[in-house]
């Protein structure tokens, strides 16, 4: 199937969330609602115990993620008891994919660790069906492994372009992003925010001859907001910490998983029609 | 300084740059600056650095003839004074080193994790001294354990911000600092307290920290005529250590002993991914952490463990990268040492030599007291720091244990309070 | 060292031995030993001091060009380091010499009276050093208000003794040590810590801190091209103030500016015998305390009074018998700074230089900040010690008075407890 | 009448007392009551506030003395209101003795002392009786002022010879003493103690050939004692602590003055019946 399919027609509305967040069950609803609710694509979080690129309200998903039992291994599970039609994408920590193949090994005993690297870990997800993987500590200097295992396995490596990102730094990751470029809307960490940044403009302009879809991430809430970013260009919409506030919410409440499966659907809703909308003021994105 | 290719961004198969996107354009301007400033001293940067090293910190510190232990063990022991650096612990070199580039770099504020205190502290006395705008990252059980630490870096003018995700130690410190960095990272540097961290950190952190060994080394040729047999230093991120052994790195027969901290024990707790040590060198396997590869506590998956010590500058689930890299080689042998036996050499160098240690430091004295006899005749110890942040814990965890070597408290009990 | 007679026990009119008749033979035995150990380098003595000093002290200490107080006052401002000596304050050098001369005696076992606790921890450390036993008397008062040291001369071995007379300060405290003395003479020396008590404490105390003064006015010279106009340096018993200026006393167009506590009120309450300051020098006239006869606190019968400071360390009735006696000469100008005023000075040097001094440090720096328009070009100011001992008085007062210039401490409030 | 006149008939028994201890009317009772139990001379403290050479016991009596309004001036009223007729010796520190003549001025004032030195309080003492002084941190040296005033108005200075006195300095203290000489039975401050001490004997046989009588104290608390000491060669026996912890007690139970001086006035004829035994054990100290 392959990540850019999921851009073909329409912008992309492409949701994240940490997967067993804030248990397996619900968690695996959730997800499913947020499909129903007109995801494109769906990120999904493999927690990590370090998240350094995350604010508060994804750490505080990981924790919950975490406390639930989330490994890996049930990870990988999870992905396949999935029952929606849309392409996955694993987000996670670089140590963690590098680990996998370490699994059964005694840790802590000292023992060199394996030089198979990721691949273990990309071929258990192609497997189970995912699609691809965005790893916001492996920049395309360290991609190497993880780029050969997925061009092994027909997975994507999904890269990120910061406001900072230098041009050097751009053609870099040109070489070996492949899915769809995630364009960081500001610097900082992820977390919903109440306005659209300017940088997002400009990154989207430094790119625009890339052959790969653009999705704009980091700090996009509400509909509004997806309108403005797809009608500045972007092919698509990535949107993590508004629907995990969702989540967060429901959790501390104690509300019924169906009723928060009901809201995310309806915010994954507003945020497609957003995208939609933003498409319609400025002329189609062209692939080349 | 190093013979080493300064570019390149490993040591062996450890280290590299293992950040967000977002923190790879500061990391490359910091890799740049470090070569010319620090390399190659452009604008005089290194002139500066050591003068201010020398006036405003106090170097060089002694290399001291310690009468008692060299009786004790029958083999001379020199004792490294970097206690007596301002601050009270090797951490200045650094803090001052990294605030004073990042003026030359034009930055406008100052960013740092603590986990002792004792690099916020030092991070907050040369942000003073620079007239530099300085915030400081803690772990909320470090605010608790450190208070005198915070004390000062507030009345140093920093702000502190307490960290409360997980258990509150060094670990989640770096990482709230690094998200931190990557908000601002435009006029923002980022002092990180060790030899951990991205390329150029491990690097850069060990030249500003070499001045130890340069020192060192002249000294003990100095005063003993020829080299020391043993350098002994603790190890927790490892700056101190990579300072105290750089320099002797290339003098092939003197054995570098990194001391890291055995905690209550060396066994893990897999279920509630907790090490109750912070022997990653001894017991830790390679892993990314904190944007490099090195040797990590962490569980079969790769998370990173909950590390424990009895002092907070040991308790690290991380160790620097080419402290990782020389152990794999056979050039450092990693040794650790527990709590108990700390507490011990923490008392026994109090009442012997008349010198308070750090916690951190204590370690390295309870490998000498442990493992004299496998040491040669001439060892030099690295005094990291003094004790003074950590005589809370240590009258606390004195009377939990109730050592023989330890002083009656009473009068202190008797007149109630804390600190 | 000075060009006085070292057998005259008299300052002009001040100085001499005032002790009981128990204690002369040990002052005459000690006057002795001062002439042959100290002055006449017997058996080398003052070698090993001074390389001890270097040591396990950590001599020299730097002379600092402070940048942002030179830019503030528009005059050049030099912090001559005590702060960094072993210990944390100036006191090391006295400790350190005396020990070391009780061991030349064939003393056995050493006491001595503290009041801020740095004199104490400065003794318990040389004594740890030197392996001598040791017992610290600590008005209870001190005790409370100065715990951290009070830890630390346990930690080192010491043993410490509450002193519960009168108001528990360090009057009382040498007292106490004065009488324990009469007892133990035969085979313990007591190391006074100031310039004050009996001949020949104040010369023997000036010149093992002299070598504060000889290492500044080298620096000086070789920093500046020339002598500064002006030094400066805090008072309490005047060891530090000595110390500092003794190399200088010669240098007449040297100003030298003592600065004593001026407490909250210059005021005396007669009735209550309380004067709530230590300014001796400004408002004390003569008498005889401790052994000596110097200016003092004392009310018109003659009983000494209570004196008051926010520093422990300064808060003295008496004061050295030379520096009163400078001081009627016109050689030694006696100013004083009040609370609010060293408070204020504590928190600008800890925000603009990145030093946290002593209480006793900061009345030199509000005596600057005060008056710098009357000094001269090129200002030496004695930065006696480290202000890791007064964290707890400094939140208190400072939360107490709200001054402009304090930190915002919520973040510890909030965390409660104490340090 | 001088002092040495105490020592001349038999062993004499001279205590101490701090005046004013715990107030002026029941010490002034106190002092009276030991010229009645047999005291040959008295010795009576005025209190300085650092009272360097004293014990707990002496220390405690002088801050109770101190605390109820006792001053130089009021002493020599005390010493005026006594009703005893034998000699009273002044034993304070010196700085009262040399503040005496200053105490109109203003102090606190930053005026040069003035040059009378300890002249004026001699003078006064002499007009209310006084025959002496021990000045405990007044050493031979540095005696030469108040020794010079004392004998402008006939008074005598009492010297303490400690057991660790040089010879030499026996020498000086030999030239300056009269009235008796103060032999200190042991190194330390004042208090009660449950021994006597060899040192005693020592200090008394270097000191055999003094014209002026020797007096032992420090430590002395029963009649026993007493009778050691002068059995051992002292003209007299000099007791404090052991008396004013009489006083202390007495003062803390909140006993009446009558049955405290009873106390005293028995506790004085026990030591001076101790003294007496003494003296027949040796043969009678001959004056020279
Ligand atoms: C005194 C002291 N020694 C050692 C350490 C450990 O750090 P590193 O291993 O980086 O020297 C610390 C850290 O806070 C410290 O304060
Ligand atoms: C840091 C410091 N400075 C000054 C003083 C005052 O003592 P002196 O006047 O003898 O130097 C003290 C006494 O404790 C002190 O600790």
């Amino acid at each position: 199937m392959g990540l850019e399919t999921a851009f073909a027609d329409e912008p992309a509305f492409v949701p994240y969330l940490a997967a067993g967040d804030p248990n397996y069950e619900a968690s695996i609803e959730y997800v499913e609602a947020l499909a129903k609710g007109g995801a494109d694509a769906i990120e999904l979080g493999l927690p990590f115990s370090e998240p350094i690129a995350e604010g508060t309200t994804i750490q505080n998903a990981i924790v919950r993620s975490l406390e639930s039992g989330m490994t890996p291994e049930r990870f990988l599970g999870f992905v396949a008891d999935l029952d929606v039609d849309v392409p996955l994408v694993c987000m996670t920590y670089y140590n963690l994919i590098y680990q996998y193949g370490e699994s059964d090994s005694e840790t802590a005993s000292g023992e060199t660790a394996s030089q198979e690297g990721p691949r273990p870990f990309v071929e258990k997800a192609a497997e189970v069906g995912l699609e691809g993987f965005v790893v916001p500590d492996l920049p395309a200097e360290e991609a190497g492994p993880l780029r050969d295992a997925c061009d092994e396995f027909g997975l994507d490596l999904v890269f990120i372009v910061a406001p900072t990102t230098t041009e050097e730094r751009l053609e870099r990751m040109r070489e070996q992003v492949s899915g769809y470029v995630y364009v960081q809307a500001r610097l900082g960490v992820t977390g919903a925010r109440d306005d659209v940044d300017d940088a997002t403009e400009e990154s989207l302009a430094r790119i625009t001859d890339w052959d790969v879809p653009k999705a704009v991430g980091f700090g996009i809430k509400t509909g509004d907001h997806a309108e403005r970013i797809v009608g500045a260009g972007a092919d698509g919409v990535i949107v993590g910490s508004a629907l995990v506030d969702i989540v967060a919410e429901g959790y501390e409440n104690g509300d019924p998983t169906g009723e928060v499966a009901a809201r995310l659907e309806a915010l994954a809703r507003e945020l497609k029609a957003g995208a939609l909308r933003g498409a319609r003021t400025r002329p189609q994105p062209e692939r080349t | 300084m190093s013979t080493e290719d300064a570019h390149d961004p490993k040591f062996g198969e450890y280290g590299g740059q293992f950040v967000p996107e977002a923190l790879m354009p500061a990391i490359e301007e910091l890799a740049d600056a470090y070569e010319r400033y620090v390399l190659d001293n452009e604008d005089g940067f290194m002139n500066e650095f050591r003068s201010r090293l020398a006036d405003f910190g106090g170097r060089p510190t002694p290399l001291q003839y310690a009468d008692q232990l060299s009786e004790r063990y029958d083999t001379d022991v020199y004792l490294k004074r970097e206690d007596l650096l301002h601050g009270g612990a090797h951490k200045l070199n650094n803090a001052l080193g990294q605030v004073l580039l990042a003026k030359y770099m034009g930055k406008e504020r100052i960013i740092a994790e603590t986990g002792a205190g004792q690099h916020g502290t030092a991070t907050a006395m040369a942000a003073a001294h620079l007239d530099m705008p300085c915030e400081i990252y803690m772990g909320e059980t470090d605010i608790a354990r450190q208070r005198p630490n915070v004390f000062r870096m507030k009345i140093n003018g920093s702000e502190v911000v307490p960290v409360t995700v997980g258990r509150g130690t060094l670990k989640e410190a770096i990482s709230e600092t690094m998200r931190e960095w990557a908000t601002t990272v435009e006029n923002t540097h980022y002092v990180i307290g060790s030899v951990v961290g991205p390329h150029p950190f491990p690097k850069m952190v060990r030249d500003f920290q070499a001045v130890i060994s340069e020192e060192a080394r002249e000294q003990a040729i100095e005063k003993t005529g020829g080299l020391p047999t043993d350098v002994v230093a603790c190890a927790g991120g490892g700056s101190n250590t990579m300072g105290t052994f750089a320099e002797f790195v290339p003098d092939e027969d003197v054995a570098l002993h990194a001391v890291e901290a055995g905690g209550s024990s060396l066994q893990v707790d897999e279920e509630e991914g907790v090490a109750p040590n912070s022997a990653t060198l001894s017991t830790g396997d390679e892993g990314v952490l904190h944007g490099a590869r090195t040797k990590l506590l962490q569980d079969s998956d790769g998370q990173i463990m909950e590390s424990h010590s009895v002092s907070a500058g040991l308790d690290y689930a991380g160790v620097g990268p080419e402290l990782a890299h020389l152990v794999d080689e056979g050039r450092v042998t990693p040794v650790n040492v527990d709590d108990d036996l700390a507490l011990e050499a923490f008392h026994r160098l109090s009442q012997d030599e008349g010198i308070i240690p750090a916690l951190e430091t204590a370690h390295a004295f309870g490998y000498v007291e442990k493992y004299h006899d496998d040491l040669g005749d001439t060892v030099v110890v690295n005094v990291s720091g003094r004790g003074d942040k950590d005589l809370e814990t240590v009258i606390e965890e004195t009377t939990e244990r109730d050592l023989d070597i330890a002083p009656d408290m009473s009068i202190l009990q008797r007149m109630g309070g804390g600190l």
